[in-house]
């Protein structure tokens, strides 16, 4: 029988598990009518989320990324949380070339910006952080 | 996940990226490229990035990161096959203004 | 920061998520040092379970289909939960052409068999079943 | 997923299926060959499998179906085409002993 369409994905707070989250989020996003270009968005900008629940929310101690994605009315959501650090200035967070560590670009959040329809960020320091990105089929009207 | 191979070319090092440069394969690529820059004793890069598949924020700091350190040492960098799939990144990222990106041929 | 080597992966127990599933595993599975055939191997193991937890295991009401993998001494353990119908009689059940669907060939036991090194059936009556399924990259020496 | 074309061929209907032939994409399958039957209005079935990257046993019950059908009206089936990369299921589901599998050419 059929049910709802989501998936979630939990993975331990590894740099090599960036590529496997974005192929999942990827293969997810394909039973939509996006174009290949737009699933390649939607790659890079999961790709950013992870990557920085990995390197920015568990800098101190390892933990677990979950990521979870469903279809809203024709649109995909895809959110992406860690129970690390939290943010402790999120408007300056997403400031493109904000970063905490020098050798990162701090575009990061420029490019969920750019490749999605909608970014939330929630963050508690202490807590964890939680990015949510909508990204609606660009050649699909409205309905 | 990310191949490289190399090869000198009148003072230029051509290096072939291929696979995904994340935050992953980031080290990597810095590694191997400086290893290569220091066998050939050339301070002249081209980045070829024909077969790079993917690439995001941490892959595009890596780049840059070749670029800083060669001009530092006044050296040289061009990245050349910018392929339609990755264009939109490199181009977001403002890599362009810093370092002309050379298209890939019917791309 | 690095941790442990493992993927959770929870989708509702529909059809067009077994593709999603074998292809989270096989990606999952690449880093590992299987050969290419393995990695097919395993992605037609996954399907068999997946499909049964959908086809079978929630066939009076859809639900959750639970997808677990992780590194353990080199080898890939991956096992596939669902909290359906479960099995009567696991031992008939394995038997190779066996089906409680007419249309069905039967064999889905069998080729899970076939392409892991060890596979094992817990299920029981109005609680759920789980596989797990074991397999050993071949051209590597143990250790 | 699965893609499937026709044609006709000197009294035999030549399917090609490509993509993946499993528990999602078995019913289109099912479904787009009886059409096509009908419409060519022929009892002889080709399967040309060398685009098919996928299949598991809910895809091999389905070209079995496929054979069941056709034999119950006095038709026949080829399965042609058959890659090394979907040869270990056809041949541990045992569907070689009902139809002969004819290997992909270099494949
Ligand atoms: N999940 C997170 N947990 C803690 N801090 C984060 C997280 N995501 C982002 N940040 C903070 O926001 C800053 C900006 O992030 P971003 O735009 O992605 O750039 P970068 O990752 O290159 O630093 C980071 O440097 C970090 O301080
Ligand atoms: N997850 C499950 N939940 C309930 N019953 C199952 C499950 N998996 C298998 N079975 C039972 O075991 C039988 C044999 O399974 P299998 O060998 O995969 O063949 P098939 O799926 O073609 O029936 C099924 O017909 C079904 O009755």
């Amino acid at each position: 029988m059929n049910a709802a369409d989501y998936m979630i994905l939990e993975l331990p707070s590894r740099e090599d598990n960036v590529a496997l989250a974005r192929v999942v989020v990827g293969a997810f996003a394909a039973r939509l009518d996006f174009t290949l270009a737009e699933i390649e968005e939607i790659k890079v900008a999961v790709s950013e989320a992870v990557t920085n629940a990995v390197v920015h929310g568990y800098r101190e101690s390892p933990g677990v990324v979950r990521i979870q994605a469903h279809v809203d009315d024709g649109r995909l959501v895809v959110s992406v949380s860690d129970r690390g650090v939290g943010i402790e200035d999120i408007a300056q967070a997403r400031e493109p070339a904000f970063s905490t560590v020098p050798e990162r670009m701090g575009m990061g959040f420029a490019f969920m910006e750019s490749f999605s329809d909608e970014l939330s960020v929630e963050s508690m320091p202490g807590q964890g952080t939680t990015v949510r990105m909508t990204k609606r089929p660009q050649h699909r009207t409205v309905g | 996940m990310l191949k490289l191979s190399f090869r000198q070319d009148n003072g230029w090092l051509r290096a072939s990226v291929q696979g995904e440069l994340d935050v992953a394969s980031a080290p990597v690529f810095r590694a191997r490229i400086q290893e290569a820059l220091d066998e050939h004793q050339v301070r002249r890069l081209v980045l070829d990035l024909r077969d790079l598949t993917f690439i995001d924020s941490s892959g595009v700091g890596a780049i840059l990161g070749r670029y800083r350190q060669l001009a530092a040492l006044r050296g040289e960098m061009r990245v050349v096959g910018v392929s339609a799939r990755i264009r939109p990144v490199l181009e977001l990222s403002g890599l362009g203004r810093i370092v002309p990106l050379e298209r890939a041929q019917g791309r």
